[in-house]
């Protein structure tokens, strides 16, 4: 662990890592030089890992962005043919996880260890009903036969607001590819937002985190709140294209 | 503590000073302190080795496609064999060989040290980044194994989704694996750089390796996720038939190089920054002098990298974008051209009343400097819309990047491993080998690449492995062939010399070359945290006034 | 086939001198900026070499020079790139009177059709001085059709058309490559472009010939039963398509765009992306049950009726003005061949 | 980040809470109500005033974030319009489809 000589006189003693530190706190890794230190390192590191995502995510809207200018109508239909209450409710239920999240941070600021843990229980159990919509809408998507490949059929879907008029099958794969795409992308965030909430709820559990010391919770937080954005975004982008009429 | 049983793979000390010394080669031994080290320096000697492995397998697979070329007819290889030749040797060279290199290997090394930071902020991700790419690159292999993937690096649509029936989904895992540990290493370094700076370090007093690696990491975050859910679409593609990329389905082919550009334009930013970043220490280091205008150099940096985002159609002008687009692509490329003008005429300027020493590492920034600008200028060939129209997809921009990517990055690259040798063995390496070396470097690069141009206004097309129509073009090709090999033997050398310098070299002093920067203040080579004490930065960067003022001895450079 | 020139692409096309001169500039230009840095590189690692007892002189840096170097090299920049802008307006910007060629590109051929009915297959047939504008599709992956004796390429898409032009200033086989990466046997996809006095090409052009693409045209339209929707009086179902090439047309959407071949390549693959106003989505697809061939054959048979008057295919703009009909001399149909026109 | 100093955020929290759930549902009603060209836009301003809700408040980038995660958030979305809008440069300009 000691390294007790460089190659001339600077050599001096290395203060031996951490034990100053640990009494407050047993996770200061001992590169870092203070708590402060550590856990700024970890906020930034998880909001720049946060832009990547948008960039990750931005291909796919690029995409997205490109064939609903063209193909606007028979995005249109499809758009219509999705269960917009169910993707409506989708969203609230994001949104009451986030409320969850933002609580449990708060409980572990302020050393309220039921609150916590609760609140980590709720997230996940609102996660999990996410997913359980989610899944039904994907049902429901592959019995219609809306599920882009050999049974995909579209044929004779009406163009919202345009009597007489039909959405192009071929068109109108491309917006379920892109749907499915998208939130199939977006679900894997869960599921690794709820993997992430499992083990916090753990650590909590055994009473690791405290006032001085919680910064998972507020990384974890960010990753779940960054997840339920994006929902934000694709629930109209998806659900409400020219619901009208 | 562990016992110290000597291990076959660590260069043991022969000289009794040193076997006291407790460094970060010899703290642990045995193969686990290897795989599950957490330390900066010892990840970065795990990317030198598998670096090397892989820039091996690409330099045997550039040989077999020169030696294809070397005569028109289509006879040492298969049609098929060949396509997989350039694909392979393309993706390994770009993904598992120069955009890992300079930052995991000598950024991964010097960044702590040089800012005076025990490790990075993320050590356990480090590691973990190392292992996305060993990953990465052992399923690259197994494709590469059982079959291999013949669609150019470019991965083009309609051709990789629907046309083609070679591994497409398993190299675009392999890619996407190697993508994430990049955009790893670029984390590690944004946050680092940000946080974890020495007391004194303050931004100008960086050293301008770590602002080229600064803005590489910008490059690095931003770009490589587009890479990566491109890579996805078209495996989605591949494997349901979406139609997102296919004209039958109502897709756009053309969607498909936006996105792959959008990244891939970048990433060529990626592959020469941290090369201008080594670039800049050995001028300063060799002519003994401050950068010339750091600000400059250092704030060109980040302007390359922001304004490689702003390009990246300038590969499309013939592909079917529309005219405008094409301007507009265009006149941004001469925009991202002048920060490059801007380093390269601080970096001469640097020169002006030094006090040069001609060691290696000097050599290759000789080299660089002359072999950049040439690939340089001839971007600016491409660039122009007229022109690109002729010599788009011929030999022409063939040329063109590995004057880049060869004479260029890899010269900074081979000059960066000389110039911090003794740093990360602790030993010197044989100087008079080492100049050899970077000539026949020079020479051979020269003489399989500059052929090149002349084939390519010619009209010689890239990608081609039989040119029996045309004859006209053996002569240049066979100048080409006989470059690579002498090439080949100039990248063997100091592979060869630079192990026998692990044992057998003279020691290194903490500071061989009294070059200014934090890493020089350590042993050679360093203790595990790097330093023994918490360094305090009281000085600015390059202060080779000081280093060298009179009352201290002249030292010795050249050996 | 090479010039006397060695290691000198011939030069056979009126884009070819223009490129090269912008070349030539390039070169001039960039050569004498990296002589510049190579002598100052030069001179200052000799004159400044290391000399016991020399030491080097700290230079913090300099706005005025910084300003120079980047001010000066931006002049250059846009220099060349207005330059460089301009030889590629020209370059894609066809003459409105070019003789039409249709382009097919498939894995790993180039399959040829002259609107005059000649059909080649990795050979093109041009008379000198003669614009001749290529329209190009491809039936699976990129290509890219380049003739670098011209200094032209255009990649070749499936799902649309490309277009490129040029003018022939020498008679002579030229090379023609693939030179978008297209598989297997790209580097076996190329062919020839020959280019003839007009006399001889005439020769060639009375060879055999299954007729102007625009009478093989109108007999598929007559076959599909496109005829039933779109006649030429009032009474379709469809609109009346004389005249409607090169004319904008008004969407139902509210756009307004002009119907060039992508248009009409497009209405009839899939009409409904772009509806017409005041017609019904009654027009069923013929994606799938028409070749790219004869796709082409109705392309340029709606042209023919667009342009010229009386509709019968027979007789096509584009194949008076090759056979030398020299009465005709409206806007819309091609200028004489002539090869004393050669420059 | 954290201000424990401050009294207690529940009622922010629950607050800002309510207002995403009644932008949920508003963007949800007003998707039915025909403002023909300004449907997208409408639907797209709410989610963005949702989106920056979230993060002003429930990922403290309004109370307790420095500069430098603001300048990360800035720089991530400018790339991302580069790459929207440099992109539309092509298509909003093709002259065919
Ligand atoms: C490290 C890699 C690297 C780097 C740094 C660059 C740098 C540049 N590249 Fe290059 N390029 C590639 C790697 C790289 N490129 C690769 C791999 C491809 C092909 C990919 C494929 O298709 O497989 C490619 C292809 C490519 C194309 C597309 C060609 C085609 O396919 O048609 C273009 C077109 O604009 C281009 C332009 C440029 C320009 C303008 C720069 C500029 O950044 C250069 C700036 C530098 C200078 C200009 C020199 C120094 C300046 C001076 C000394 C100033 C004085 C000069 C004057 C005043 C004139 N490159
Ligand atoms: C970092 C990037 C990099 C590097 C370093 C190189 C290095 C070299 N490249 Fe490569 N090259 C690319 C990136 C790179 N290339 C890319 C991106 C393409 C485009 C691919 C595509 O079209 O999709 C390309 C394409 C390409 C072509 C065009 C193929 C074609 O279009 O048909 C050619 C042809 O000459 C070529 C040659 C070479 C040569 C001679 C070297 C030399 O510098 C290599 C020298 C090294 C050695 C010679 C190794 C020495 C080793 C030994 C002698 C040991 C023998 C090996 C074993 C025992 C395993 N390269
Ligand atoms: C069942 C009737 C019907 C048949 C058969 C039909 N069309 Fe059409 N066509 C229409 C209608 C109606 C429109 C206008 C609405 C639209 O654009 O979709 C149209 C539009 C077009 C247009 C665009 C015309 C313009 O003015 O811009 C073209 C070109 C065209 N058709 C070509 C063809 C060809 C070629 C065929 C045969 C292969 C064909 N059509 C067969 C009904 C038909
Ligand atoms: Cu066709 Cu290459
Ligand atoms: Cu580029």
């Amino acid at each position: 662990m000691q390294n007790e000589a460089g190659a001339d006189g600077l050599t001096a003693v290395h203060e031996h890592h951490g034990e100053a530190h640990a009494a407050h706190n047993p996770a200061l890794l001992h590169h870092f030089a203070a708590p402060e230190q550590q856990r700024d390192a970890a906020s930034l590191g998880m909001w720049v890992f946060l832009a990547t995502e948008i960039m990750f995510f931005g291909g796919l809207f690029c995409a997205y962005l490109v064939y609903r200018r063209w193909y606007f109508p028979s995005f249109a239909a499809a758009s219509k043919s999705m269960d917009a209450g169910l993707g409506a409710t989708n969203t609230a239920v994001l949104i009451c996880s986030s409320l969850t999240v933002v609580l449990a941070v708060w409980a572990a600021q302020t050393a309220r260890r039921t609150l916590l843990i609760g609140s980590l229980i709720l997230t996940m159990i609102f996660g999990l009903a996410f997913l359980g919509i989610k899944g039904k809408e994907y049902r429901d998507k592959f019995e219609e036969h809306h599920v882009p490949g050999v049974s995909f059929s579209f044929e004779n879907v009406p163009v919202p607001g345009h009597p007489g008029e039909y959405a192009n099958p071929r068109h109108a794969q491309i917006f379920f590819a892109l749907y499915f795409v998208m939130t199939g992308i977006h679900a894997l965030h869960m599921i690794v937002g709820l993997g992430i909430f499992a083990w916090l709820l753990t650590m909590s559990w055994k009473g690791r985190f405290s006032p001085q010391w919680h910064t998972p919770i507020e990384i974890g937080g960010l990753y779940w709140h960054f997840v339920d954005i994006i929902w934000i975004y694709l629930f109209p982008l998806l659900y409400l294209i020219d619901r009208h009429a | 503590m562990q016992p110290t049983i000597p291990h076959p793979m660590i260069p043991q000390p022969v000289f009794p000073e040193a076997a006291e010394q407790k460094n970060y080669l010899n703290e642990k031994y045995g193969a686990w302190s290897w795989l599950m080290t957490t330390d900066h320096k010892r990840i970065a000697l795990l990317y030198l080795l598998s670096i090397t492995f892989f820039f091996f397998i690409g330099g045997f697979f550039a040989l077999l496609i020169r030696l294809e070329l070397l005569t028109p007819a289509g006879d040492l290889v298969q049609a098929d064999t060949y396509n997989k030749l350039f694909t392979m040797h393309g993706m390994v060279m770009v993904f598992f060989f120069l955009i890992p290199s300079i930052p995991a290997v000598l950024g991964n090394f010097l960044v702590p040290m040089m800012i005076g930071a025990k490790d990075l902020a993320f050590p356990r991700i480090n590691l973990l980044s190392w292992y996305l790419y060993i990953i990465g690159g052992a399923l690259m292999m197994h494709c590469m194994l059982t079959g291999g993937v013949d669609t150019g690096w470019t991965f083009y649509t309609p051709f990789s989704t629907g046309f083609t029936n070679t591994k497409i989904v398993e190299a675009g895992i392999a890619i996407f694996i190697a993508g994430f540990s990049s955009i790893l290493t670029g984390l590690n370094f944004v946050v680092t750089i940000h946080r974890m700076r020495a007391p004194g370090m303050t931004w100008s007093r960086l050293p301008l390796f770590i602002w080229a690696h600064y803005a590489t990491s910008i490059i690095q975050l931003l770009g490589t996720p587009v890479i990566a859910i491109t890579i996805v679409l078209v495996a989605a593609e591949r494997a349901l038939h979406l139609g997102i990329f296919d004209p039958k389905l109502g897709g756009d082919p053309l969607l498909f190089q936006h996105l792959f550009w959008f990244y891939s334009h970048p990433a060529v930013y990626i592959m020469i920054l941290p090369s201008m970043g080594v670039i800049t220490e050995i001028i300063a280091c060799f002519s003994r002098k401050r950068i010339f205008g750091y600000h400059f150099v250092a704030f060109s940096s980040i302007a390359i990298a922001v304004f490689g985002f702003l390009v990246w159609a300038h590969h499309m002008f013939v592909a079917g974008i529309s005219v405008y687009s094409a301007l507009v692509f265009s006149f941004l490329s001469y925009a991202v051209a002048l920060p490059s003008a801007i380093k390269v005429f601080n970096w001469t300027a640097t020169l002006y009343k030094g006090s040069i020493h001609y060691d290696a590492p000097m050599l290759y920034a000789f080299g660089f400097l002359g072999l950049f600008t040439i690939g340089g200028l001839t971007g600016l060939f491409l660039s122009a819309l007229g022109i690109d129209v002729h010599v788009t997809d011929t030999y022409f921009v063939v040329a063109h990047f590995h004057y880049i990517m060869v004479g260029g990055a890899v010269m900074g690259y081979l000059g960066g491993i000389h110039f911090w040798w003794p740093k990360i063995s602790g030993r010197l390496y044989p100087e008079g080998w080492a100049r050899l070396a970077a000539l026949i470097v020079f020479i051979g690069f020269n003489l399989t690449f500059f052929p090149q141009f002349l084939l390519g206004y010619m009209g010689m097309p890239r990608r081609y492995y039989d040119y029996s129509h045309m004859p006209e073009f053996q002569i240049l090709n066979v100048m080409s062939t006989a470059g690579a090999t002498i090439l080949g033997v100039g990248y063997l050398l100091p592979m060869v010399y630079l192990l026998w310098s692990m044992r057998r070299g003279k020691p290194a002093s903490e500071n061989p070359w009294n070059a200014a920067g934090l890493e020089w203040k350590t042993a050679s080579p360093p203790p595990t945290f790097n330093f023994d004490e918490e360094p305090v930065v009281t000085w600015e960067a390059y202060n080779y006034d000081e280093l060298d003022a009179p009352h201290k001895e002249e030292v010795p450079v050249a050996k | 086939m090479l010039n006397n020139f060695p290691l000198w692409p011939d030069q056979a096309s009126t884009m070819a001198s223009r490129v090269d001169a912008l070349y030539i500039f390039l070169l001039l230009v960039t050569g004498a900026m990296a002589l510049l840095v190579f002598a100052c590189v030069a001179f200052f690692a000799a004159r400044f070499r290391h000399r016991p007892g020399v030491r080097a002189e700290q230079i913090e840096g300099s706005n005025a020079l910084e300003i120079t170097w980047s001010a000066i090299p931006f002049l250059i920049f846009m220099a060349i790139f207005g330059w460089g802008a301009f030889v590629f307006f020209q370059e894609r910007t066809p003459p409105a009177d070019a003789a039409e060629v249709y382009v097919v590109a498939k894995q790993w051929m180039w399959k040829v059709e002259h609107a005059e009915g000649q059909r080649e297959i990795n050979e093109l047939h041009v008379p000198v001085g003669r614009d001749v504008k290529l329209i190009m599709t491809s039936q699976d992956v990129i290509h890219s059709f380049y003739i670098p004796a011209f200094r032209i390429k255009q990649d070749v898409l499936p799902g649309r058309y490309t277009v490129e032009w040029f003018r022939a200033t020498k008679p002579g086989v030229y090379h023609l490559f693939c030179a978008e990466y297209c598989g297997t046997q790209h580097s076996g996809m190329v062919g020839s472009i020959v280019v003839q006095q007009p006399a001889d090409y005439e020769a060639w052009m009375n060879g055999a010939s299954t007729g102007p693409l625009s009478a093989s045209g109108e007999k598929i339209f007559a076959e599909l039963g496109c005829s039933t929707c779109h006649r030429s009086d009032t009474q379709g179902r469809g609109p009346n398509l004389q005249g409607v090439f090169g004319k904008p047309v008004q969407l139902d959407d509210g756009r307004t765009v002009t119907a060039d071949e992508n248009y009409l390549r497009e209405s009839i693959l899939d009409p409904g992306s772009k509806r017409v106003k005041g017609f019904q989505p009654i027009m069923p697809t013929f994606q799938g049950l028409v070749s790219e061939e004869q796709v082409n054959d109705l392309v340029a048979y709606i042209k023919a009726i667009s342009l010229s008057k009386p509709i019968n295919g027979a007789k096509t703009s584009a194949n008076r003005a090759v056979s030398g009909d020299s009465s005709d001399t409206e806007g819309q149909t091609p200028p004489l061949p002539s090869g004393s026109k050669v420059q | 980040m954290s201000e424990h100093a401050k009294s207690s955020p529940l009622k922010m929290y629950f607050g800002i809470w309510i207002t995403l759930l009644f932008l949920t549902y508003l963007t949800y009603r007003v998707a039915a109500v025909d403002l023909d060209p300004f449907n997208a836009a409408v639907a797209l301003t709410i989610a963005t005033v949702k989106a920056t809700l979230v993060a002003l408040f429930f990922m403290h980038v309004w109370h307790a974030s420095e500069k430098l995660t603001k300048l990360v958030i800035v720089a991530a979305l400018f790339f991302l319009l580069l790459l929207l809008g440099l992109t539309m440069t092509d298509y909003a300009t093709r002259l065919w489809s």
